[in-house]
């Protein structure tokens, strides 16, 4: 299950968090969110590494830790995508899914004239949507 | 990792042992233990000693199914076989002991079939070593027979060692090492066979034995360095282990989960270390992530939670290590696609620091899972831990022992009295320093591997832990560092938690100032609001300050009121310890960077771009905050560069009562300065400078709850960058000001114009300048309410159609060459200033020039003369300003004040000259230069030779002022006077002639050329003027006036026509008139003459004629004239045409008039004849 | 979504967009009615920009997103590819567009410019519809340096109208 | 125009006009509402000069729509409105609203709208409620009843982006100078 999604500004600055577990981890979820954000710097701008999947959006899973494990997707905009999981086994297919579908909700939400470039996402009806995106996953459902 | 064995750390070596002839033992155990693959070596001296390699344990029959056994691994199994079971005896006979003396063979015989006995039990393998010393002495060939036959081995196993012979001994030594590995090998592999044999006939009683049988077979296989079959059997091992978590109930709950964890982590480390050892790390990562993941949930009952968090941590330590030690790198064929369906592992996982962070974490949750363990058990408060509480002889198990009498006898544990035991175990320990050393060895690793984050969150890990053992000031050092990077990237939450630690640090400090800015940032800080947080209200999982919210923004900002208001805060109440402002008044300073910006923040904005100085001038002040609650602000002062400027604002509810008394400047009264949240405050305020120059506002010093004061720099709207954490916020923009474009572009700084001078600069000048002339322009400085300190003039002249300085471009360092030209100042003749004050011109260009001007009091008057001269005639503007200061003093001289005046001014030509050249009276010269230059190119004058030619000379005034003339001549240099004179024949009667505006004068010169020459310079008018003013008369006021006469070609006529009439004639009376030609050539010169009638006379002779002229000589022709008309009349024309030269030549008729007089005029004929001679001559 | 709506409806929008600014707000300062029409064609841009580079690789250098403006973004904006590009490869992109749609349709019919005072004389009226073109083209200056902007290459971006109704922007990367 | 030619149906009618990419109107429109919140602050005005953009651009579509849907002059404001509904949102937006709500003397009824391209991913902040988005359409109504002699007063009486079901603005008609339409296209 999904304990957590987040969009990331391209300062590396939150634009949205939304952890949904009952648990009282939420602060441990920022922080493991944050932490990823290294692993995204040193995939996106390694010199070393020129594989042509290099500036492909799904990033795959950042890293595990603890109980969680952290998958990454990063837009054409420099914005960044996470989630946590709890799953033990993800199946790649079922994250790059995801990553599309949420890719889609984020989209419309900075469409809103309201919203400011670079500024929170505080759009109701984004989280609603992220909410039914978020308990599809894994099954095949699309939203 | 030291923790383990060193026998589980090492890989095993095979064992062997030697008994007897102890002294080769030296030697043989030396060679094994350096060969490949070593083997140690267990030495008896004697064969009595054997016994110690016989079982401890009753001999029991191997074939019989063993019974349910009380633990899973013997803890010293593994160290009795690498250091008690040898896998081969050797038993060494010296030859003289087995040959000869029977006694001596029956004593061996006895002490081969003991130790035969002995090993049998183990099976292990014999050897027999025969030693000789020479290998020369013969042994018989039936001894080792019957030697093998006793010890019932074959004839390979039996080794003649010589030993006072070098080589011949390593050649055996060398054959006893192959023996021995080869019966090594088989006997381990016997062994692990038989044990094989055993799993696979799954003929045991108890899943332990299994597990067990599996550590064997591992081991074994490890000492035969058969290193996947070992793999193998751990991992089956440690799986049926796992099994058994559920199954097993040989001992209570507790310990039985202790046990397998205990047994687990052994086979673990040895899988791991082979797999890492083998290079295989990534197989040991995947292996390491199923471990964690078989393992992590099977924590047991909560009260020995800790135990399972404790176990757990180590595994993520102990791996980090291995991965460490092993120094293993990220192997390049699968780093470009970590974390993705082709290759599951991160590159984290690749560093030992990500182990050690985690096993950190996890030691956090064994520490928190014992406090609450040990709280229960304190609630219990049955402090019954039995004492004489030790490890049992199996892995992972305690017994105590229990003493009747002289028998001690070993009972098992109840899980409670285990749990105690634990509990009193690990409250021993300090995890803090632990943890602390893990995080930090983290943080170090992760920070060198650029991973900011992690080791920000490590050294968090690290402050949290300083924090939580009291050590606040380290705590409060990363804290900071911390703080930075959750600030700079806008992670408000995490920043709240640290803030909130922070905050707690210096309340325990007992430093008030950072308390206080602590919690005002905290109280400012935006909510990251995700809406679980409602029941999240979990200190220890969201940092002493609890989740953000905005109410605990709001308790936060009281708890600093009520401080500066030195009410009793609750925190005081719970009375830790008292936080009390001492000095009456806190000040906070905030800057563009500081982050308390977002508590109060000031931008100012004037609202023009420049003033004149104590003209009013709008300023701006919007103040914004970001704190929750309003805040009321009982004084604003705003300070300026210009501390005359600066002003205060007093909100009406606090009165003037908190003023300080020493300020200076304006105090307003404002109805209320409350601050209300996210709005900007927008004061305009209304202030005069005095001064002229930049004007700034530094910073609006602000005072709240009386205490408080809050220093802000200003800063201006134009460029005002947004808030470090609220720019992340989706809020509405709002401007400090309502007027856009004093929000876009305000600014806070102004410059304030200087006042204007009341000094007056007067510039007059009479009329047009006239080239040549000394020019004069009177300047007078009339101070009006302003007296002049160390005034200075600065005179421009600049070409009054543009085109910068008045100098021809060319030439521009002749100073011939300037048009105009500044010669000098001087004051006005009977001023009260001294002469050499004015003559301190510092400097005088020809364009430019800097007079200094005296000091002068208010209504004095100061006055000079520029004098300017012109060299063409060209308009100029003359520009000049006077800057000066109004007192001496050093500050009136960095603003002085400046007055500019200019003025056009026209430089005339004042006359122009013309000339002209006239025939000799009644001569006709042919020139013949003038025929040829007909073509009319070169207007050179020509004048014949020896003839008396006349010049006029005409000066005509083309200014509006009448001129004088005082001389007009021709200056010719001097060979020019020899060859030409030139003679004045009409000029100046008097001292000089007025000649009035656009009147001419002429004069009238006669020259008289010598010598033939194509171009002769005759020389240049020089004409002497000067105005016409009646007052002071000076001479250099005279301007000599010079224009060069063109050149003229002087030549010999070769025919001269002249004519000969009386000077009048009188109506009627005929008389004759001549015309002489003569030849002054020495040719024969044909001419034709012609005569044209005029109706004026009548004459007789011939019209047409034609002639031969000897050379010089002279023809007549004379004609007869009677006048008809009187007055003035012009003589019939003639013509004379010279055929070789073919040029016609016909006097003027200026030349060829004559009076007519219609009777006999009344005068004396004689003089007036004489005098008209002389004219003509 | 192929959604579709009317071209006049945008036409209007955009034009009366222009006139308020020019003429009911900032009559008096063109360059604060500029910046406001740019910020407007700025976020439009930038949201533009998060659409359409939505399921496609990330671009590796600024060419790449350049080309993309000329092509996809351009044509999905105005059924059209912008017709030349050139550059100095110094950071300096001349984006041209042969027949720029805004410029053929937009209608400078003087009704628009209802609220300005000189609206009623045919000499200013003149000018004043050049400047409004002019100020118009704010608006897709605006939109490029968003989509670029949001593409992460800051950038300048003006407009060249000499000779209409060709239109070509000029794109300075801010390094 | 020959009277004769019956006008042509909503939907031919929009596939005839030229189209533009629908976001790129939604976007635009939005980013001047916000535009225009951030220069003027009080929500009010802006209402007003959306109003004023809407009405500016009614006086000039009304040609654009007589000339292009061969609808001969209107009789009365009912048929209108109907005209408006069923083939000015059509020909405009793409959508059709529909009347309904008249009052007894017909000069006041409905135009609703379920689909709205206006609003896509629109929604209102808490800071500006009170703010009329789609005031815009009111004032092309306005204005485009003008341009046909009609003098009407729109007001919105139900908002999506207030949560209302749909959008409903009441068009009231004020005063109807007879006759004269100043029809370009009977030239």
């Amino acid at each position: 299950m999904i304990v957590c999604v987040a969009v990331v500004g391209h300062q590396n600055n939150p634009l949205y968090l939304q952890s949904f577990t009952e648990a009282d981890d939420a602060l441990k979820l920022h922080h493991v969110v944050h932490c990823s954000l290294d692993v995204i710097d040193e995939r996106v701008n390694n010199p070393k590494r020129n594989a042509p999947t290099l500036n492909e959006t799904f990033l795959g899973l950042l890293y595990p830790t603890e109980n969680y494990k952290v998958y990454g997707y990063l837009t054409n905009t420099k914005v960044k995508f996470l989630m946590v999981t709890t799953d033990l086994d993800v199946k790649d297919a079922d994250a790059r899914n995801f990553f599309r579908k949420f890719h889609a909700a984020y989209v419309d939400a900075v469409s809103n004239p309201f919203h400011v470039p670079g500024k929170k996402i505080a759009s109701r009806s984004f989280g609603a949507r992220v909410s039914t995106i978020v308990k599809s996953f894994g099954s095949g459902t699309t939203v | 990792m030291e923790d383990y064995p060193e026998e589980l750390r090492t890989p095993p070596v095979p064992l062997v042992s030697i008994v007897g002839c102890p002294e080769l033992h030296a030697s043989i155990s030396a060679a094994l233990s350096i060969q490949q693959p070593p083997m140690n070596t267990l030495a008896l001296p004697d064969f009595s000693k054997a016994n110690i390699l016989s079982r401890t344990a009753k001999n029991r029959d191997p074939l019989a199914p063993p019974q349910a056994p009380s633990g899973i691994l013997k803890k010293d199994w593994l160290l009795k076989h690498r250091t008690r079971v040898p896998a081969a005896v050797a038993a060494l006979f010296r030859a003289d002991q087995v040959s000869g003396d029977p006694a001596q063979w029956l004593q061996a015989c006895s002490d081969l079939e003991n130790l035969k006995s002995i090993i049998q039990g183990r099976h292990s393998k014999l050897v027999v070593i025969l030693v000789q010393a020479q290998a020369g002495d013969e042994l018989g060939e039936e001894v080792t027979v019957a030697l093998r036959k006793r010890a019932e081995i074959d004839s390979k196993n039996l080794i003649v060692l010589v030993q006072n012979d070098e080589t011949e001994r390593n050649k055996s030594l060398l054959k006893l090492m192959s023996v021995f590995a080869e019966l090594c090998s088989t006997y381990y592999k016997e062994e692990g066979r038989r044990i094989k044999a055993r799993i696979e006939k799954r003929n045991f009683s108890s899943v332990e034995l299994s597990v067990r049988y599996c550590f064997k077979v591992a081991v074994y296989a490890e000492f035969r360095r058969d290193w996947p079959e070992a793999l193998k059997f751990y991992e089956e091992g440690i799986r049926v282990l796992r099994e058994m978590i559920g199954t097993s109930t040989r001992l209570p709950p507790a310990q039985r989960l202790v046990e397998i964890k205990a047994v687990a982590d052994q086979f673990h480390f040895k899988i791991s270390t082979l797999l890492l050892h083998a290079g295989k790390v990534v197989e040991a990562i995947t292996w390491f992530r199923k471990h964690i993941r078989s393992f992590e949930r099977v924590i047991g009952s909560p009260e020995v939670a800790f135990l399972h968090w404790e176990w757990f941590s180590r595994q993520f330590l102990v791996f980090g290590e291995l991965i460490e030690t092993t120094s293993t790198t990220v192997p390049d064929t699968l780093s470009p696609r970590f974390g993705t369906a082709d290759n599951a592992l991160t590159e984290w996982e690749f560093q030992p620091a990500y182990y050690y962070q985690l096993a950190a974490n996890y030691l956090r949750e064994k520490r928190c899972a014992l406090e609450c363990s040990s709280s229960g058990a304190n609630l219990t408060g049955d402090n019954g831990i039995p004492d004489s509480i030790m490890p049992s002889v199996y892995v992972g198990q305690y017994v105590r022992l229990f003493e009747q009498g002289d028998t001690i006898s070993v009972l098992p544990l109840s899980d409670t009295e285990y749990t105690s035991y634990a509990l009193s175990e690990a409250e021993r320990f300090q995890d803090s320093y632990e943890i602390i050393a893990l995080f930090r060895k983290a943080y170090e690793s992760f920070q060198s591997l650029g991973g900011t984050r992690m080791a920000s969150s490590c050294s968090a890990g690290m402050a949290i832990e300083y924090y939580a053992a009291g050590d606040f000031s380290n705590a409060k050092q990363l804290f900071d560092v911390v703080a930075g990077l959750y600030r700079q990237e806008g992670w408000t939450t995490l920043l709240w938690e640290i803030l909130g630690y922070l905050r707690e640090c210096s309340r325990k400090l007992n430093s008030l100032m950072d308390f206080i800015s602590y919690s005002l940032e905290m109280a400012a800080l935006p909510l990251f609001s995700d809406r679980v947080q409602s029941f999240s209200e979990n200190k220890s999982k969201s940092g002493p300050a609890g989740w953000p919210t905005i109410s605990r923004r709001e308790d936060i900002q009281e708890e600093v009121v009520n401080i500066l208001e030195r009410k009793h805060t609750p925190e005081v109440v719970d009375g830790e310890f008292n936080l009390q402002l001492t000095e009456d008044n806190a000040h906070l300073d905030i800057d563009q960077i500081s982050p308390l910006r977002i508590v109060l923040v000031a931008s100012v904005a004037f609202h023009d771009q420049s003033v004149k100085p104590g003209s009013p001038l709008l300023v701006s002040v919007s103040l914004l905050s970001h704190l929750p609650s309003p805040v009321a602000v009982d004084q604003l002062e705003v300070q300026f560069n210009q501390p005359d400027c600066n002003f205060v604002m007093v909100s009406t509810e606090e009165g003037s009562s908190g003023l300080n008394s020493h300020f200076h400047g304006q105090v307003v009264q404002s109805t209320s300065l409350t601050l209300f949240s996210n709005k900007w405050m927008r004061l305009t305020h209304e202030i005069k400078s005095g001064q002229s120059g930049k004007l700034e506002c530094l910073s609006v010093k602000a005072i709240i709850n009386k205490r408080l004061v809050v220093c802000c720099q200003a800063e201006s709207p134009a460029s005002m960058e947004d808030f470090p954490l609220w720019k992340f916020e989706d809020q509405v923009e709002t401007l400090p000001a309502k007027d856009a474009a004093l929000a876009f572009s305000g600014q806070k700084l102004i410059q304030v114009e200087e006042l204007d001078a009341q000094v007056d600069l007067v510039l007059d000048s009479n009329g047009p300048a006239l080239v040549g002339e000394l020019f004069v322009v009177p300047v007078t400085i009339l101070s009006k309410g302003h007296a002049v300190h160390s005034g200075e003039l600065k005179i421009n002249l600049v070409d009054a159609k543009g085109g910068g300085l008045l100098m021809s471009p060319r030439e521009t360092e002749e100073s011939e060459t300037h048009h105009v030209e500044l010669i000098g100042v001087s004051t006005v003749a009977g001023d009260e200033v001294s002469k050499d004050e004015v003559d301190s011109i510092r400097k005088i260009q020809y364009s430019f020039g800097v007079v200094s001007v005296p000091t002068l009091g208010v209504g004095d008057s100061w006055s000079c003369k520029l004098e300017i001269k012109w060299h063409g005639a060209k308009s100029v503007m003359l520009y000049v300003s006077l800057g000066y200061s109004l007192d001496s003093s050093e500050d009136a001289a960095l603003h002085r004040l400046n007055v500019h005046r200019s003025l056009q001014v026209e430089g005339k030509i004042p006359m122009i000259v013309g000339h002209q050249f006239l025939r000799p009276f009644r001569r006709a010269p042919l020139l013949l230069s003038r025929i040829r230059s007909s073509s009319g190119d070169d207007k050179k004058d020509s004048l014949a030779m020896n003839e008396s030619n006349m010049l006029i000379v005409s000066a005509r005034n083309c200014t509006e002022v009448p001129l004088r003339l005082h001389s007009m001549a021709i200056e010719s240099d001097g060979d020019g006077m020899q060859l030409c004179s030139v003679e004045q024949i009409s000029g100046i009667s008097d001292e000089y002639a007025v000649v009035a505006p656009n009147a001419e004068y002429k004069g009238i010169f006669s020259v008289n050329p010598r010598a033939i020459n194509p171009n002769f310079y005759l020389g240049e008018i020089c004409v002497n003027w000067s105005r016409d003013l009646h007052l002071g008369e000076n001479e250099d006021s005279h301007v000599i006036m010079k224009q060069r006469l063109p050149e003229v070609h002087i030549e010999e006529p070769p025919l001269l026509v002249s004519i000969e009439c009386p000077p009048y004639a009188i109506l009627g009376i005929p008389f004759t008139f001549y015309v002489k030609i003569h030849n002054s050539t020495s040719l024969l010169q044909e001419i034709k003459y012609s005569l044209v009638d005029s109706q004026n006379f009548v004459f007789s002779g011939a019209h047409n004629h034609a002639a031969f002229i000897l050379p010089k000589t002279e023809h007549t022709f004379s004609h007869k004239l009677v006048p008809l008309g009187s007055g003035s009349q012009p003589l019939p024309r003639i013509t004379v045409t010279s055929v070789r030269y073919s040029a016609a030549l016909s006097p003027p008729t200026a030349a060829t008039t004559v009076f007519v007089y219609p009777s006999e005029p009344k005068f004396n004929l004689e003089k007036s004849h004489s005098r008209s001679d002389e004219c003509v001559s | 979504m192929g959604r579709e709506v009317a071209g006049s409806c945008l036409d209007g929008v955009v034009m009366e967009m222009v006139s308020a600014y020019c003429g009911r707000f900032y009559a008096a300062k063109p360059e604060l009615a500029a910046g406001r029409i740019e910020a407007i064609g700025f976020q439009v841009g930038h949201q533009l920009s998060e659409r359409y580079t939505m399921d496609r690789p990330r671009f590796t250098d600024h060419l790449e997103a350049i080309k993309f403006i000329c092509k996809d973004f351009w044509s999905e904006l105005f059924k059209k590819q912008i017709d030349n590009l050139k550059t100095n490869h110094r950071g300096t992109f001349v984006l041209q567009d042969n027949c720029f749609p805004w410029l053929t349709h937009v209608s400078l019919d003087p009704s628009m410019e209802s609220t300005d005072a000189t609206e009623s004389d045919p000499a200013l009226l003149g000018d004043t519809a050049a400047q409004t073109t002019s100020m118009l083209l704010y608006f897709p200056c605006g939109i490029i340096r968003g989509a670029l902007t949001n593409l992460g290459i800051p950038c300048a971006v003006s407009a060249d109208m000499s000779n209409l109704p060709a239109c070509s922007f000029v794109v300075r990367i801010k390094t | 125009m020959p009277p004769l030619t019956p006008p042509k149906s909503g939907d031919a009618l929009f596939s005839s006009v030229e189209r533009v990419n629908a976001e790129l109107f939604t976007l635009t429109y939005g980013a001047i509402v916000r535009q225009l919140l951030t220069d003027l602050e009080e929500v009010e005005e802006v209402n007003k000069q959306l109003d004023q953009m809407g009405y500016n651009i009614g006086t000039r579509l009304v040609d654009e729509f007589l000339a292009k849907s061969n609808v001969s002059r209107c009789v009365d404001f009912k048929e209108t409105a109907d005209t408006i509904a069923k083939l000015g949102f059509k020909m405009f937006l793409g959508v059709t609203a529909t009347v309904t709500n008249w009052d007894a003397e017909g000069t006041t009824c409905s135009f609703v709208l379920e689909d709205n391209p206006l609003v896509d991913f629109v929604e209102l902040p808490d800071t500006c409620q009170g703010l009329q988005y789609c005031n815009v359409l009111s004032g092309v109504i306005r204005g485009a009843l003008e341009m046909v002699s009609m003098k009407t007063e729109v007001t919105w009486v139900r908002d999506m982006l207030r949560g209302d079901d749909a959008y409903e603005m009441r068009v009231k008609l004020t005063k109807q100078v007879p006759e004269e339409y100043p029809y370009k296209d009977d030239d």
